[in-house]
C-alpha cells in the first residue's frame, strides 16, 4: 500500500506552487481572465516550457508517459489559483481522445499540444441532449460531411482545431476540423466562471480527417473519465484555498470589539470546512489508488457526486463568511466559488453522478 | 381555523387583479418574466402607475397618504403583485425612511418627504453598513460636525443599492465620538446632488451593478434635514431595520420560481428521462413547496399576531432566516438543473447571449444563483438574526 | 381567514395543560409507564371526567362534536408531558372508526369509550406488510371466521374489544372481536417509548359483529390520516418542550466557567431547534386550516414527512446538547427523543409519506 | 499510488483469517450476529483466546509484550476482527492505561500491570469524568489526600463503562487546590475492591447498564499507585485522551452494518416495493459507502502519516467526528427502515421478544440507535473536538 506522491511528482507539485504564487496572483490572473484570449499566451509557453503540457503523453511524441496521479497533482495546485489557461481542454480532453486513440498521423497533433504550438478542442456533448456520451444526433453523411451541433466546447474560440465526436454509419468517430474550415460556425462565449467555451454549427463541414477507431465511444468514456479525476482534484485545491482564505479574512476582521474568528459558531463552521476538504482528499486518493479498472471508474463517479457537494458547500460558507465582501468581484474568494460551482455542474451534476454510482 | 378569505377580502383580491390586467405595462410584463433588468425609467414607470391608483403606501396609515388597508389585504395585494411577477417597489423611501419620517420627523419634514415618497418623485437610497462596520453597525464612522446651520458630513458608506439611480439618501452618521459606540449616531437626509457627494460601483460576482460606495467629502446639509434629534439616531436605526427584516422572506417569488423550475425540468435532460422525473429533483421540488407553505403560514401567523394587536416581533428574524436560505436552495437547484447550459455568462441579468443555443433561463441560471448569495448577508446576516433570536426570543 | 383557536379549544388547552403540570410530572409519568398496564387508571377515570375522552364524537352519544383543531390541541398538550394514556389507540383510532363507520350498533361501543369504562383497539396493520391500509391477508372465511395476524395493534394489552380491519369476499370490513375471544390470541409487548402495543393471531375465530360497511377502506384512511394529525400535534408539543428543557439545561450548567447557553455555536444550534418547531407548527396549522379535501390528504402527508425529519432533528439536538446526562433513564430529555423517533416512524416513515406526497 | 498489500502483508492477513476461522468461539459469534449480549464470562473468553494467540498487544511495542506490528499490520488485524464482528475489546487497560504505564510509570508497576493487561487477567475501567465535569474534565474535584504511605480518596466519577465487571480503575484525583485547575491532578490506580469503592449503575435511555457511577468513600490507596508524579496526571491524561479519539472510527462495522441494512431491505416492505428499491434509501446507503470509503481513507492517510514517523496528529478528532456522525446515521437508516417492527422492545440488546412476529433485527434497531446517541458525546463531545480542530489546526 503506498499513499504518497513520488519524488517526480513532489517536484512537478512543487515546480507548479512556486510558479502560482510568483506569477499567479489573484491579480494577473483576473488580467488574463478579462483579456481578449481570456488567458494569458506567455503563461501558455511557460507551461510547454517547464514540461507540464507533457505530462500525460507518452515519450514517444515528446510526452513525460505521467499517469492520472501526475494530472492530479497538477490540478489540485492549478485550483488553489484558479488557473485559467486551457490545460483541461487542451491537454486533459482533446489530448485525451489523441493519446488514446488508434490514428497513425495523431503525433503531429500531440507533439503540436506539447509544444504549445496548435491548440485543440474536444467537442462531444450537444445542445439540450445531456451528459450521456452517446446521446449525439452529429453524424458524418454519405459524402463524408459533417453535421450538426455542439455545445460546452471549451476554449472554443482559442482553439485551432476541433476533435468532434460524430456518428459514423453504424459506429462513432472523432472528426478532425481546423477552425476555419467550410461549413463551420463557432459560437464563443464566456464562461460565469471566466473562461472560455463555445458552440459549434456543422453544415456540410468536410473533416480534415476522420478517425474511426471503433473504439472511439469507450475512448470518449475514459476520457471524461478523467477529466472528472482532474477537475475533481482542481476543485480541492479551491477548497483548501477557500477555507485558508476564510481564516485569514476572518482573522483580521473586526466586529463587536474581536476577530470574527473568535466566535464560537463561525469557528465551527470552520472546522466543517476543513473536514469537507479532508474527507474529499481522501476520497480522491481513494480513486487514484484503486487499480481495478471497474471499481476505478465506479468510484470516479462517486468522486464527482462526492467533490460536487463538498465544493459548494465550502464555497458558499466562503463567501457566506466574507459577509459583504464576499459577494464583490475585487475579492478573489467569490471567484473559488464560481468556479467550484462549474466544476460541480459540469459533465454532469452531483445527482447524475449518484445515480450513475448506484447503477454500476 | 380556516384560510378563507372573508367576501369583502375576495373582492378586493378581484379588484386587484383587475388593476393588474388592466394597468401593469406588457412591455415590463416580458421584460420581468424573462428575467431582464428593467431601466431606471421603467422601475419609475410602474412606481408612478401604482401611485397614480392610490396604491403606494400600502402599508402606511391612512393619515400619511397610505391605504390603511389590514394584514389581511396587504398580504393579498403583494401575493398578487408577486404571482403577476411584477418589479419589487423599491423599499428605501416607501419602507423604510417614511415610517421613519412619520414616527419621528418633524411636522415640516413630513409635509414635504412623505408625500413625494408616496408619488416617487424621490428616489431614496440607504446609508447604514461602512467598509469597517458591517454586522457591527454601531461602530460606523461617518462624522458629521454642526458648523452653523449646516452639517458637514465625511465618510464612507458601503453596500449603497441601487445609489446610482438615487435622489436622496438617509445617512447614520456620528455627530459624537464619546460614549456607548451606540450613543451619538444621528440620522440625517441628504440629497444626492449636493456637492461632494460621490457614487462608486461595486461590481458583486453576479456581474452586476446594483451596490455602491458613497462617499461623502465636506457634504453640507442643512440642519433641518435632521430626523428626530442629533443622537438618538440608533433608535431610529434599530426601528427602521426592524421594518426591513419583515417583508424579506417573499415566498409568492419562490413559489412562482419553483413552479417554473419544476416545468422547464420537463424538458431537461440530463440522462435518459427528464429530469422532472428524477426521484431526486422531484423529492426536492417537494421539500420547496412544502416549505414554501411552513414559510407562508409564518408570515400569515404573524399578520394574524399583528391583527390581534401584538405587533410583529423578533420573528421577523425566522422569516429572513428561512426565506433567504429557501432563496438560495431554490437558485442552486436551476443551477444544477441547467447544467452546463448554464456556462454562457455575459454578465448580470440582462445578458443573453442570442446566439447560444442554451435557453435564456438557463443563462441567467448563474447570474441568478451569484446574486442571491447576498440574501443571507445583508440586512444583518443570518447569523446576527440568529444571534437575535437566541437573546430576544429564547433569552440565552 | 382565522389562524386562531375558539374559546372552547383554548379553554380545552388549558385544562389539559394545568393538569399535566399539576399532576403529570416527570416521575409520575415514569411511574405510570412502570406500571403493570403501562399506564395510570387514574388518570383515564379524570380524562372521562374532564371529558377529554368525548371531544371528536357526536353529541348523540355524549361526545363534544369536536374537530380535528380540536383533537390536535389535545395532543399538542399531550406532548408537552409525554402523556401515556391509551387516547390515541382508544379515541383516535378506534373510535376513529367507529364515529365513521354505517354500524347501527355502535353507539354502546362509543358511549363505553366517552365513559372510559371500556377500551378498544384497532388492528389493520399486519407482519412485514408494510403501511398500505389496503395490503392484508386477513380474512373471513366461508363459515364467517377470522383468521391472520395482525402487528403494531397499540394499547393491545388493554383492550377489551379489538376492532379487526379484515377482507370480506370482495369488499373490507372491520369485525370486532372480544379479548377473550377463542381463537384469538394477544402477544403484548412493551414499546421503545414506554408504551405498550401487540400482535394479535386470529384462527378461526368468530367476531362478535362484522361490521361491513362499504367504504371501510376508506374510513381506515381518513382515520389513520386524523391519527397523522394527532401524533404530529404531539410531536410538536415534545418539540417544544425539547428545545425548553435543553435552554433550561444549558443555562444551569456550567463549563469552563460559563453557562454552556453562553458558547455561541450552541446558541446557534438552540436557535435551529426553535426555528424548527416554529415551522412545523407553521405547516400543522396550515393542514388544519386548509378545507379541501383532496388538497388536505396532500398536506397531511406532507406534515408527516415535515414533522418525522424535524421531530428526529430537535429531539436529537436536544440529547447532544445535554451531553452525557442526555442519554441517561433518569433524564426526561431522552424520552422525548423516544417518542419524536416512535412518531417519525409510526404509520410509515417521513420517505415514505414523502412518495405519497409527491404521488398525491 | 496503490492499495495492494504487500506479499508479506497478504501473508499476514492470510494468518489472521486463519486464526479467526479456528479460534473465533462459534457461541460468541452467533451473539454477536445476532446483536445479544455477551456475558462477562464470554467477554473475558475473547480476549483470553487472543491473549493466548500473543495478539493482544497488538499496538504495543515488543519490548512491552507487543506484537511490534508496523501500522499497516494493525489496520489489517483489526480490519479482519471487525469484518468478523468479533467483539471490540475492552479498550481500558489494552490501550488506555497501558500507554500511560510504559510511558510514565515505574518499573515496577510496568512489571506489575502490563503483563496482566496484555493477559486480561484484571478488567480495568476508567475513572475520569464526573458529575461536575464534563467536556471542562479539568475542574474535577474528586480528592485523594496523601495520609502517610497512602491517598485517602473521596468523591465521584460517572460515566464509567462496565465498573460492575472492573478489578480496576484509573483515577484522576485532585491532590492540590491551588493554582490552575489543570495543576494538582494526579493519576492514580485503584483497586475496585478496596473498601468504600461502590458502583452505581447508570441506566442508559436504551435500557442498557453499560456505564455507572463510581463513589469513593475514604478510599485508602498506597501511593506506590500513583502513576509518574504527584500533580502531573493533567499530563498523562491529555496523553490518554489522545489515544483514545484514535482508535474510535470503526469503519469495517459500519461496513457490516451498511451491507446487512441492504440486504435485509430486500425483504422490507413499506410501500409496495420492496426498500432496497427505494431510491431514497438507495441514495443513502450510497452515501454511507462513499463516506466509508472516505473514513477509511482518512484512517489510512493517517497511518501513512505514522509510518513516515509524523505520529497521529489532532485528524484523530476529524475521525471522530465523521466517524461517530456516520454511526449515528446508519443506526438512525437502521430504525427508520425497521418502521413498527422497531416498537417491541424489553430493555437492551439482549432482548429479543421471539414471539413478536417483528425480525430480531428490527426489535433491536431502537436500542442499537439510542446506544449510539452517546458516541457523539463521549470520549470529548464532537463541539469539544470543533473547539480543538480550530484551535490545534486552523489556529484559530
Amino acid at each position: 500500500m503506498n499513499l504518497s506522491f513520488t519524488e517526480e511528482q513532489i517536484l512537478l507539485k512543487d515546480s507548479i506552487s512556486k510558479f502560482c504564487s510568483t506569477d499567479y496572483d489573484f491579480e494577473s490572473r483576473m488580467k488574463s481572465v478579462n483579456s481578449e484570449k481570456g488567458y494569458s499566451p506567455e503563461h501558455w509557453r511557460m507551461f510547454a516550457e517547464l514540461g507540464w503540457l507533457a505530462v500525460p503523453f507518452s515519450e514517444e511524441y515528446g510526452g513525460l508517459d505521467g499517469d492520472q496521479v501526475d494530472l492530479s497533482v497538477v490540478f489540485e495546485e492549478f485550483g488553489k489559483s484558479l488557473v485559467v489557461e486551457p490545460y483541461l481542454s487542451n491537454i486533459v480532453l482533446a489530448g485525451g481522445v489523441l493519446r488514446r486513440i488508434n490514428w497513425a498521423e495523431k503525433g503531429t497533433f500531440i507533439e503540436d499540444l506539447v509544444s504549445g504550438s496548435k491548440q485543440i478542442s474536444l467537442a462531444n456533448y450537444e445542445p439540450q441532449k445531456g451528459y450521456n456520451l452517446s446521446n449525439i444526433d452529429t453524424a458524418i453523411d454519405a459524402d463524408g460531411n459533417l453535421n450538426g451541433s455542439k455545445s460546452t466546447v471549451l476554449n472554443a474560440t482559442n482553439a485551432d482545431y476541433f476533435l468532434v465526436f460524430t456518428k459514423n454509419i453504424d459506429s462513432y468517430a472523432f472528426a478532425l476540423v481546423p477552425k476555419d474550415a467550410e461549413g463551420i460556425e463557432v459560437k464563443g462565449y464566456k464562461t460565469y466562471d471566466g473562461f472560455v467555451s463555445g458552440e459549434l454549427v456543422f453544415k456540410n463541414c468536410k473533416p480534415e480527417a476522420l478517425i474511426s477507431d471503433e473504439n472511439s465511444l469507450e475512448v470518449l468514456e475514459n476520457v471524461i473519465l478523467d477529466a472528472l479525476v482532474c477537475i475533481c482534484s482542481e476543485a480541492i485545491g479551491a477548497m483548501e484555498k477557500s477555507y485558508q482564505l476564510t481564516i485569514e479574512y476572518t482573522k483580521q476582521r473586526e466586529q463587536f470589539g474581536q476577530s470574527l474568528s473568535k466566535f464560537q459558531a463561525l469557528q465551527h463552521r470552520m472546522v466543517d470546512m476543513f473536514m469537507e476538504t479532508e474527507y474529499a482528499k481522501s476520497f480522491l486518493i481513494k480513486v487514484l489508488a484503486t487499480e481495478d479498472d471497474n471499481e476505478k471508474v465506479k468510484l470516479t463517479y462517486g468522486l464527482k457526486n462526492q467533490i460536487s457537494k463538498a465544493g459548494k458547500q465550502v464555497g458558499e460558507e466562503a463567501v457566506q463568511l466574507h459577509g459583504g465582501m464576499g459577494v464583490t468581484e475585487e475579492m478573489s474568494i467569490g471567484h473559488y466559488l464560481k468556479r467550484l460551482m462549474v466544476i460541480a455542474n459540469i459533465f454532469g451534476s452531483a445527482d447524475y453522478y449518484l445515480s450513475k454510482y448506484i447503477e454500476k | 381555523m380556516d384560510l378563507n378569505f372573508s367576501k369583502e377580502d375576495m373582492a378586493f383580491q378581484e379588484e386587484v387583479k383587475d388593476f393588474l390586467d388592466k394597468e401593469y405595462p406588457q412591455h415590463i410584463r416580458e421584460k420581468m418574466d424573462n428575467g431582464d433588468d428593467l431601466t431606471r425609467e421603467e422601475i419609475v414607470e410602474w412606481h408612478k402607475i401604482v401611485a397614480k391608483k392610490g396604491w403606494m403606501g400600502h402599508s402606511w396609515p391612512v393619515e400619511h397618504g397610505g391605504t390603511g388597508w389590514d394584514a389581511t389585504k396587504r398580504y393579498i395585494y403583494l401575493r398578487e403583485l408577486a404571482m403577476n411577477g411584477c418589479p419589487l417597489f423599491i423599499p428605501f423611501g416607501l419602507q423604510m425612511v417614511a415610517p421613519v419620517i412619520w414616527t419621528f420627523g418633524s411636522q415640516k419634514q413630513k409635509e414635504h418627504y412623505l408625500p413625494r415618497i408616496l408619488n416617487f418623485d424621490d428616489w431614496w437610497c440607504q446609508g447604514y453598513s461602512e467598509p469597517g462596520s458591517g454586522s457591527d453597525l454601531a461602530s460606523l464612522k461617518c462624522k458629521a460636525e454642526r458648523v452653523g446651520d449646516e452639517y458637514v458630513i465625511n465618510g464612507a458608506k458601503i453596500w449603497t443599492t441601487l445609489a446610482q439611480h438615487a435622489d436622496w439618501i438617509f445617512v447614520l452618521v456620528r455627530t459624537q465620538d464619546t460614549g456607548k459606540k451606540q450613543e451619538g449616531i444621528t440620522f440625517i437626509l441628504v440629497d444626492m446632488n449636493t456637492p461632494g457627494v460621490e457614487v462608486k460601483p461595486i461590481i458583486t460576482i453576479d456581474g452586476d451593478h446594483e451596490v455602491n460606495y458613497v462617499f461623502f467629502n465636506d457634504v453640507r446639509v442643512p440642519a433641518e434635514n435632521v430626523v428626530g434629534e442629533e443622537g438618538q439616531g440608533w433608535t431610529y436605526a434599530k426601528f427602521l431595520l426592524f421594518h426591513e427584516r419583515s417583508s424579506i422572506a417573499g415566498a409568492p417569488q419562490m413559489r412562482r420560481a419553483v413552479n417554473a423550475l419544476m416545468k422547464r425540468a420537463e424538458k431537461i435532460y440530463h440522462g435518459d428521462n427528464p429530469l422532472s422525473d428524477d426521484p431526486s429533483f422531484k423529492s426536492k421540488i417537494a421539500q420547496f413547496n412544502l416549505d414554501l407553505d411552513a414559510l407562508e403560514m409564518t408570515e400569515l401567523r404573524g399578520l394574524a399576531a399583528e391583527r390581534e394587536g401584538k405587533g410583529p416581533g423578533p420573528e421577523s428574524s425566522l422569516l429572513k432566516i428561512k426565506g433567504t436560505e429557501l432563496q438560495q436552495r431554490i437558485t442552486t437547484l436551476a443551477l444544477e438543473a441547467a447544467g452546463h447550459e448554464a456556462l454562457p455568462f455575459g454578465g448580470p441579468y440582462g445578458f443573453k447571449n442570442e446566439e447560444i443555443s442554451s435557453p435564456k433561463i438557463a443563462q441567467i441560471s448563474a447570474a441568478k444563483y451569484l446574486n442571491f448569495r447576498k440574501v443571507t448577508i445583508y440586512g444583518g446576516t443570518n447569523e446576527i438574526q440568529k444571534n437575535i433570536i437566541a437573546k430576544a426570543v429564547l433569552g440565552i
